[in-house]
């Protein structure tokens, strides 16, 4: 494909930077739709929902939650790695496709990398919250402590605090970085003088110097570059969680790659399920394009793929070890056990459905996308069940086994999050670009300028 | 030929409509002499780093000592713990459990390389600094939209402010604006 | 308000920002910065606090009992009225009979010890306030430790000193810690550990001690910890 | 959807109780320095310190002091030593020196401390409810020793105390028309008329199984429910224990119905319905004769004699017969208390022609007072009501026991009591019996008063108070004394003067250092059995056995229900159906199937036709080994008096019970609609052919290679990465460890319940339980081998295995969880922040976490081991091995500079443990139990394979059944 014909991909139209400019600054300044007005409503109501919820949780006891002994860890960790995963296809898409040069990835990264940060935040909540006493929780940090004690890092979780710190503030460096040029955009073109404020602050100053674009730049990449390193390792650190233990199957050296193949098959889910009615909105048709939807099909339909492999292996190395606890878990339990039902729609979800992306058709079309991708989240979540609860429900001594089930807190803080992560979404829908436009209106230049189209664009001559 | 910033001398502010344009004026006034230049760009203008013959940014260098600083300094810590200070019988682990030491030794490292290249982006950059000279231009904030401007000869001995304008609009400059020292305060 | 899409707001004449607000910045920085240490060294540092731990604040007693005149004064052993120090966990305070040992003959009629005497004569405790507050779950035994070779004065300071007494360390983990790692400097004979003022006389003696007790170093965690 | 949400049940004592009275317990209890030893239990630290006032000699504050005495049931003495902290008792053991006990205990009688402090005691004399004065007792007392006692009844716990002997004689001499009742719903009966049919006199029989080759238990619990359960169950074990492959073994045969305790260590079981023991006894006895029973007439063996009945029963009872036969004078017949007298008969004569009276069985004269008279009948009930109703009775007493509740349906007891124009009730809770009296005074628990009792061989026990009355109870002697109008004197004085009267000779003080008379069993009385009256008496053969029957039987921890408030005992799991908080209808897999019915479903209970049916509904719960066509039902719930834990749980038992019917009666079973969620605490009870609960028989140890290479396998050597003791195995320390015996373990649950009471372990209530959120850091695991219907039970009791490599160590975040130079795996609850990811990696699944706060409320904290930290919300806890136990012995051997000697650490489970079937020591020693133990040939590791190397390891469940003909 040429430079000139991505463009017309990517861009269609080629608008020039002031209209550029002009519309993708404006979701920051529209007047409030009733819809949005709405979703607002229903996602704060859900938010307060999940902080009284929450409250209830510290002051009773974490027996609110319907976790007993054997399955200790419940809806909260399987919540932590769902939400964890989700946060994936941000850093993917906004690192990973940076270094490789994808174009496309240029009109989502920012609405991605937001995803990532709440997604994030969401899951941060959880580490804390499941614990018996989550006032303790700083005790997961090296500190000079009164005691002489300090944390013990032989187990997965001060990595997992390390991890999932890191990543959060290394993903909310990374998005302020590429934000800066566009805070100043807004300094200079926000409609009142508080905002301009407000996003002068937020700039701190920018004024696009040539010093200051050349270490922009650098930090940039250096910035991508360790954060492509840092996907691989939070989703493979909090696989750690459970491979580093002895239980049937979570003992297993194949889940680093397996959980962040998964995470990034849930996180272009997710991104799926949250551009496709923001891009009708906000009426970003001409930025976000089909050409966008093939490639983020693409990718479910591959890592879809490393999932059902990653299951495949682990069906195969459960029988193939003669371990007479893994194959248990594995060919009797997970297929057949109480939860069988959740074995399969698993599979259905994840990797049955997903194929139908094998279509070029499939893959632009916005409801087709919408809906694989909604139960393409499903599928993660059951899987995370499935490893989590299902797992610890039948282990070792068999006078052990017991049942889980949910409370209505359970479901309610679940839900309490889905809110959260929403009103989240919704106030950085209105109050950042999500469309990042210094960086859109580069890679325009770029493809405009490139020696190939330049002959055949007169568009691009200067007026 | 080379980068100068804005702040205590009297410069030429040229604005342009495009990268290219401005890339034209900078070369336009190299030829007349002047040497000193610095850019305010919407986006990145390839080429322009070149032909103000700047270097790879040092930032990365910073980075690096900084992941590496604090990355050797978790391990360690992670070790003082364990062996020096407070050594317990853990599972039968070996106090020194190296496998067991390095997530947390990567996660620092990133962090503090990422930190590391943020910081140094933003103090190497002259920022934060809200109120700038530029500020002052009118229409200058069309800089973070479409329009490039170029501030020309700053504390340049060689810079003849009626010779260059001329030079600037001849090179496509929309509009050229003399820009006073600093002592002036607000023009 | 913009409605329409495709076009940007102006801006004003002015700069948005005034040249003070870069001073003002980065002062906010330097604020922030320092509010955000200090946040955490805090904690750190009050843990370690006098009026933290503890230490150094004599409290009021129902009897305004004079450590000084009974150690100092009078030579009364400690485990004289601190006898369960000895063969259980509990020092002890003395049972009121046991003041009224020495009291039903001296200062009997003092106003200061009326709490003494309605204690025996109805059977009510007194009511003396802790001084000498371990913290919360930790099993402390004071007959191992007296048996072993670890004086008074180690833990309580110089009692003989104190008109009321007060905690004189920080009788925290890391203080225990700080003598269970290494007990050998503070062991000291059998018959010299109520003494509030002995001292090794060579290096030899404490190895000697040493040498006599077999202290162990017990810093694993059901040493204190059940 | 799960209700786990809910909090913890709120049944359990709430708090409330006024400050005043909590000032007058301590002041009472003399706990002055309490706060001391209370600081422990507290997350807020002590501000006070309040010496005594005059400090008892014997007293070192945190020093606990041991005190002998004995706890009573159905009148039979069980020899105690009961801890105390300052005053405050906090944990019961056995009495070594007790012949009932032999240093173990029950389940019930650790559970005692709790009953103890149960805040829902009655507190104060009252008259219909309302606050009254000792004064209306003491008229109404006066009352009824006016005439002579005309229309005085009084209705008492069967007694063996001489002191309370004394006082009846006395009453029955000065008030002659007094009548007397002695009343227990389980008090034994049937072998007391049946030793009346074979031998003439209603005489107790006592075993003495330590010689017993071979034992047959017809429907005898020997080891679970028998007031000398404690003991026989050390005979036998003592018996079966394996040392090495040529360690002799006894065999033990047990005929039942349900899955008892002694039938889950027998080497045979045969499943029958209740009425049929007495056909499988008729056909024992048949075949002893014919095989040349001694003074037997061989007609009798004749007589009995029937044609084979199913083959597997016959082959069994053949091979009951050759092996009791061949072991003639070493071997005992034994039958339960729900068995007819003419089954009890049957096994005498069965005894006594294999030689074994004066050897393995003899005959006593009953230990309680009157036993096998009339007063003891269901009969003298009756009368009472007749009496009632006859308008005979001015003044009712009943002085303990709740026969208002616990006594045939059909009686109406209750309902005639509360007709009795003046009636007083003493007893412990406002009841049943309580609430159909007028007048009722608050009773004395056992460990609160003064008084004496026999055991059931009947040595003497005296009983003596550890803490002075919590609610100003009064004792049994107290209310006698008053009746007979004697002067005012205290408990003690009285207890001396009758003891002195009673007991010449018998050094009071001395005793009760001891905590028996040495020397005062009952002697043994020669008996031979009336053949001829026998073969009267069982001529005719057992009536037909009906389609289905019911077996109403004691619950193995409430017993009668008398213990049915204490939460301990409620959440304490039934062993055979691992149910808490419930009773429900027990039966085979056949039988729920023919009914329709499985695991929770409600069954509608009929006994009786027509006008006189009663019926109750009540949750079915399935046990495999159950016999077909029959129903066991626990009594002591379906509680309607005032305690609020036992309150409106579980079914009533008793309201099936009628005197035509017994109890074990005709029933009829209907499926009805609706479904109770039962509070059990396993679900699977397959091994899934996994090395966790490994055995064999006797002869394959012996002669059987792969077995015992099997079991070589599971504690061999196994590839690590870890080089855990480089410098080699530590020796100079301690190394502690534990080794459980499988083959002698009954499941009967008295370690847990030990272990819960020395450790503070909390109750959490049904509603937790249901969500396997209980607390006990030992539990007995049960597995199911062989046919569904007919299995072979493995119970396991499964606690912390201390691994030395512990899964759950390296996964703590803040090293909560570590592990000592001794070997312990520690858990410090102060540094838990409650991640939970130890127990998801414990193999073993034996940590258990505060879900909420669980901690003792109101009077029950009172119950807890200062010498252990309470454990707050939101951190785990799990077995510690006693570290606290451990730490003290280290300490005081340390201050006498001596090495920590062999039985100085005995942990709360295996000091209580019958069967002696838990060792612990250390393996540093070559010479201690434990060590010696792991060097045996059926020694080994659960998931050995998992590498965690465990410090606990179990002997296998060694079997040693026999050919069956």
């Amino acid at each position: 494909m040429t430079a000139a014909s991505e463009l017309d991909e990517l861009l269609p139209g080629r608008p020039d930077d002031a209209a550029l400019s002009a519309q993708l600054l404006s979701t920051t300044s529209r007047p409030l739709t009733r819809g949005w007005k709405l979703a607002f409503a229903i996602c704060a109501a859900l938010t307060v929902m999940l902080f009284l919820l929450v409250a209830l949780t510290v002051l009773r006891g974490i027996g609110m939650w319907g976790n007993n002994v054997p399955v200790a860890w419940g809806f909260g960790i399987i919540n932590f790695v769902w939400w964890i995963g989700i946060g994936h296809a941000g850093t993917f898409i906004s690192a990973i496709l940076l270094l490789l040069e994808q174009h496309w990835r240029t009109s989502i990264n920012r609405f991605t990398e937001g995803m990532t940060l709440f997604a994030v935040i969401q899951a941060g909540l959880f580490p804390l919250l499941h614990l018996g006493r989550p006032w303790f929780a700083y005790w997961l940090f090296p500190y000079p402590a009164e005691m002489d004690t300090w944390p013990q890092v032989r187990s997965a979780l001060p990595w997992d605090a390390a991890a999932v710190s890191t990543y959060f503030t290394v993903s909310l460096m990374f998005w302020y970085l590429g934000l800066v040029p566009d805070f100043a955009s807004l300094r200079d073109h926000a409609p009142t003088r508080r905002r301009r404020i407000a996003y002068g602050i937020l700039a701190l100053g920018w004024r696009g110097s040539v010093q200051q674009w050349r270490h922009h730049k650098v930090a940039y990449f250096l910035l991508a570059g360790f954060a492509t390193p840092l996907v691989l390792s939070v989703h493979s650190v909090v696989s750690l969680d459970f491979a580093i233990t002895g239980l049937p199957g979570w003992h297993s050296t194949i889940f680093p790659p397996f959980f962040v193949a998964g995470a990034i098959l849930s996180g272009f889910a997710m991104v799926l399920v949250l551009i496709l009615p923001a891009r009708r909105v906000f009426g970003l048709q001409n930025v976000i394009t089909p050409r966008h939807f093939d490639a983020m099909a693409k990718m479910v339909l591959i890592t879809s793929w490393i999932v059902l492999y990653s299951y495949a292996c682990e069906l195969f190395v459960g029988w193939y070890s003669g371990d007479r606890y893994e194959m248990y878990q594995h060919l009797v339990n997970r297929p057949f056990g109480w939860y069988a039902w959740s074995f399969w729609l698993m599979l259905f979800c994840n990797c049955f459905v997903t194929q139908v992306f094998w279509s070029r058709r499939m893959r632009r079309s916005p409801i087709a996308l919408f809906a694989v991708a909604l139960l393409v989240n499903l599928g993660m979540w059951l899987e995370r069940f499935e490893i989590i609860v299902v797992s610890l429900s039948r282990d070792f001594l068999p006078s052990a086994w017991h049942f889980f089930s949910p409370t209505w807190v359970d479901l309610g803080i679940l839900t309490g999050t889905l809110g959260f992560f929403g009103l989240l979404f919704l106030g950085f829908l209105r109050l950042v670009p999500f469309v990042p436009v210094a960086e859109l209106k580069q890679m325009r230049s770029e493809l405009a300028h490139a020696p190939a189209a330049h002959a055949s664009t007169p568009a691009e001559v200067e007026p | 030929m080379r980068l100068a910033q804005i702040g205590d001398a009297p410069a030429l502010m040229a604005e342009f409509s495009s990268g290219p344009a401005l890339l034209a004026g900078i070369r336009a006034l190299r030829d007349a002499g002047v040497s000193r230049f610095d850019a305010f760009t919407p986006y990145e203008v390839a080429g322009l780093q070149e032909l103000l013959g700047l270097r790879r940014s040092r930032l990365t260098w910073i980075a690096l000592a900084a992941g590496l600083a604090f990355g050797g300094g978790a391990y360690l810590l992670q070790w003082w713990i364990n062996v020096i200070d407070y050594p317990l019988d853990i599972g039968g682990r070996p106090f020194h459990s190296a496998p067991a030491f390095i997530p947390i030794t990567f996660e620092m490292t990133v962090l503090f390389a990422s930190a590391a290249a943020l910081i140094s982006a933003i103090v190497l950059g002259g920022l934060p600094r809200l109120w700038h000279p530029v500020f002052e231009i009118e229409g200058f904030e069309r800089a973070t939209v479409d329009r490039f401007w170029l501030a020309v000869g700053v504390g340049d001995a060689a810079l003849d402010r009626e010779r260059d304008t001329a030079a600037l609009v001849a090179a496509g400059a929309l509009r050229v604006e003399w820009l006073g020292a600093r002592a002036g305060g607000r023009p | 308000m913009h409605s329409h899409a495709n076009r940007l707001a102006d801006s004003p004449m002015a700069a948005l920002f005034p040249p003070w607000t870069n001073t003002a910045t980065r002062v906010a920085l330097i604020l922030l910065a320092a509010a955000i240490t200090a946040a955490i060294v805090t904690p750190i540092v009050y843990a370690r606090m006098p009026f933290a731990t503890g230490a150094g604040d004599p409290l009021l007693q129902p009897i305004p009992f004079d450590h000084r005149h009974h150690v100092r004064d009078d030579a009364i052993d400690c485990l004289y009225c601190h006898e369960d120090a000895e063969r259980g966990p509990y020092a002890g305070v003395p049972a009121a009979e046991r003041c009224m040992g020495c009291h039903s003959q001296i200062w009997n009629d003092s106003q200061l010890i009326a709490p003494l005497r309605a204690s025996v004569a109805t059977g009510e405790p007194i009511r003396w306030q802790r001084v000498h507050s371990l913290p919360d779950f930790v099993y402390f035994d004071h007959s191992i430790h007296v048996n072993k070779g670890i004086g008074c004065v180690s833990c309580h300071g110089r009692v003989d000193q104190m008109a009321a007494v007060y905690q004189v360390h920080r009788l925290s983990m890391s203080w225990c810690l700080d003598c269970h790692r290494d007990p050998t400097p503070h062991l000291r004979p059998r018959d010299q550990i109520t003494s509030m003022t002995w001292t090794p006389a060579s290096p030899a003696e404490t190895a000697a001690l040493a040498d006599h007790y077999r202290p162990r170093s017990l810093t694993h965690c059901s040493t204190c910890h059940r | 959807m799960n209700d786990a949400s809910e909090p913890p049940d709120s049944s359990l004592p709430a708090p409330g109780l006024d400050r005043l009275s909590r000032r007058a317990f301590f002041r009472l209890a003399g706990a002055g320095a309490a706060a001391a030893g209370l600081a422990a239990c507290s997350s807020r630290p002590a501000r006070n310190i309040l010496p005594y006032a005059s400090q008892p000699p014997e007293v070192t504050p945190g020093v606990p002091l041991h005190y002998a005495t004995a706890l009573v049931e159905d009148g039979f003495a069980t020899g105690v030593l009961v801890a105390s902290h300052q005053g405050r008792p906090t944990k019961i053991e056995g009495n070594p020196d007790h012949p009932a006990s032999l240093g173990a205990t029950r389940a019930r009688d650790q559970a005692a401390v709790l009953s103890l402090y149960d805040p829902q005691r009655a507190r104060s004399i009252t008259d219909r409810g309302a606050p009254a004065a000792w004064s209306a007792i003491e008229q109404l007392l006066a009352g009824a020793r006016a005439h002579g006692g005309r229309g005085l009844h009084l209705v008492l716990e069967p007694t063996s105390s001489p002191l309370v002997i004394d006082l009846i004689e006395r009453i029955r001499t000065a008030l002659p028309a007094a009548r007397l009742a002695f009343w227990a719903p389980f008090a034994p009966r049937a072998q007391l008329a049946g030793n009346r049919l074979a031998l003439g006199r209603a005489l107790q029989t006592q075993l003495d199984l330590r010689t017993a080759d071979v034992v047959v238990a017809l429907d005898a619990d020997l080891v679970g429910d028998h007031p000398m359960a404690l003991a026989y169950a050390r005979q036998i074990a003592d018996r079966r224990r394996v040392v090495d492959t040529s360690s002799p073994m006894s065999r033990l045969y047990m005929v039942e119905s349900g899955y008892s305790p002694t039938g889950v260590i027998a080497d045979h079981r045969l499943r029958v319905r209740p009425s049929e023991v007495e056909r499988i006894a008729r056909a024992l006895l048949a075949a002893v004769i014919a095989q040349g029973g001694r003074g037997a007439p061989a007609e009798l063996g004749a007589a009995l004699a029937r044609p084979a009945g199913e083959p597997r029963e016959a082959a069994l009872i053949a091979a009951m017969a050759r092996d009791l036969t061949r072991a003639a004078g070493r071997c005992a017949v034994a039958a339960g208390d729900r068995q007819p007298p003419r089954v009890h008969a049957i096994a005498a004569a069965i005894n006594a022609a294999l030689g074994n009276l004066g050897r393995t069985v003899a005959f006593s004269e009953p230990a309680v007072f009157e036993a096998g008279q009339p007063s003891h009948d269901v009969a003298a009930l009756a009368d009472l009501v007749r009496a009632i109703d006859g308008g005979e009775v001015t003044a009712l007493l009943v002085l303990g026991g709740n026969p208002a509740y616990a006594a045939p349906a059909d009686l109406g007891l209750a309902a005639a009591i509360a007709r009795a124009p003046a009636s007083l009730y003493l007893g412990l809770y406002d009841n049943e019996t309580a609430r159909a009296c007028r007048f009722v005074v608050p009773g004395l628990h056992d460990l609160e008063q003064w008084g004496a009792a026999r055991g059931y061989d009947g040595t003497i026990t005296p009983i003596q108070p550890l803490i002075e009355p919590l609610f100003g109870g009064r004792s049994v002697a107290a209310i006698l004394h008053e009746l007979l109008g004697d002067p005012p004197a205290t408990d003690h004085a009285r207890t001396q003067d009758a003891w002195a009267r009673r007991l010449p000779g018998v050094d009071h003080a001395a005793a009760l250092a001891r905590g028996t008379v040495a020397g005062s069993a009952l002697p043994a009385v020669a008996a031979e059995v009336a053949w001829s009256a026998l073969a009267a008496a069982i001529a005719a053969p057992p009536a037909a056995a009906p389609a289905l029957e019911l077996a109403i039987a004691p619950h193995p921890f409430l017993h009668d229900g008398r213990h049915t408030n204490n939460p301990w005992l409620l959440e304490l799991p039934e062993p055979a159906t691992k149910l808490t908080w419930d009773n429900a209808a027990q039966l085979s897999p056949r039988t729920a199937a023919q009914l329709g019915v499985d695991t929770g479903d409600l069954l509608a209970l009929t006994v009786g036709a027509a006008a006189a049916a009663r019926t109750l509904d009540v949750p079915a719960v399935v046990v495999p080994g159950h016999a077909d066509d029959a129903i066991t039902l626990h009594a002591g719930f379906g509680r309607d008096g005032g305690e609020r834990v036992a309150r409106g749980i579980g079914a009533d038992a008793f309201r099936l019970w009628t005197t035509a019917g017994g109890l074990s009666p005709a029933v009829t079973a209907a499926r009805r609609a609706g479904h109770r969620e039962l509070a059990i605490t396993q679900v699977h009870w397959q091994l899934e052919d996994r090395p966790i609960a490994l055995g064999g028989t006797l002869q394959q140890l012996r002669d059987d290679a792969a077995l015992r290479d099997e079991l070589a396998r599971h504690r061999g050597p196994q590839p690590t990465l870890l080089d855990r003791f480089p410098a080699g195995f530590p020796t100079q320390h301690n190394q502690w460890a534990m080794s459980i015996d499988l083959t002698t373990c009954t499941g009967c649950s008295a370690c847990v319940m030990a272990c819960a009471t020395e450790n503070n372990t909390p109750v959490v209530g049904r509603g937790s339980v249901l969500n396997k959120r209980e607390m006990h850091w030992l539990r007995i695991d049960r597995y199911l081998e062989g046919p569904s219907d007919d299995p072979v039970v493995v119970v396991q009791p499964m606690t912390c295995q201390h691994c030395e490599n512990a899964p759950c160590e390296y996964v703590c975040p803040v090293e909560a969880t570590t592990h000592s130079p001794d070997g312990l795996n520690e858990m410090t609850y102060n540094r838990c922040i409650g991640t939970r990811f130890c127990s998801n990696n414990c193999p073993y699944k034996v940590r258990r976490f505060n879900w909420f706060d669980y901690k003792h409320r109101d009077l029950h904290v009172l119950a807890n081991n200062p010498d252990v930290t309470v454990r707050d919300r939101g951190v785990m806890e799990k077995c510690t091995y006693c570290v606290q136990r451990i730490r003290r012995a280290e300490i005081d051997a340390r201050i006498a500079d001596r090495p920590i000697g062999a039985h100085d650490v005995v942990t709360a489970c295996q000091a209580a443990c019958p069967a002696q079937a838990i060792a612990f020591g250390s393996i540093t020693d070559p010479a201690s139990s434990v060590s010696e133990q792991r060097r045996r040939p059926h020694s080994y590791a659960v998931l050995h394979d998992q590498g965690t190397a465990p410090r606990t390891r179990y002997l296998a469940r060694i079997r040693n059944p026999g050919q069956l003909p």
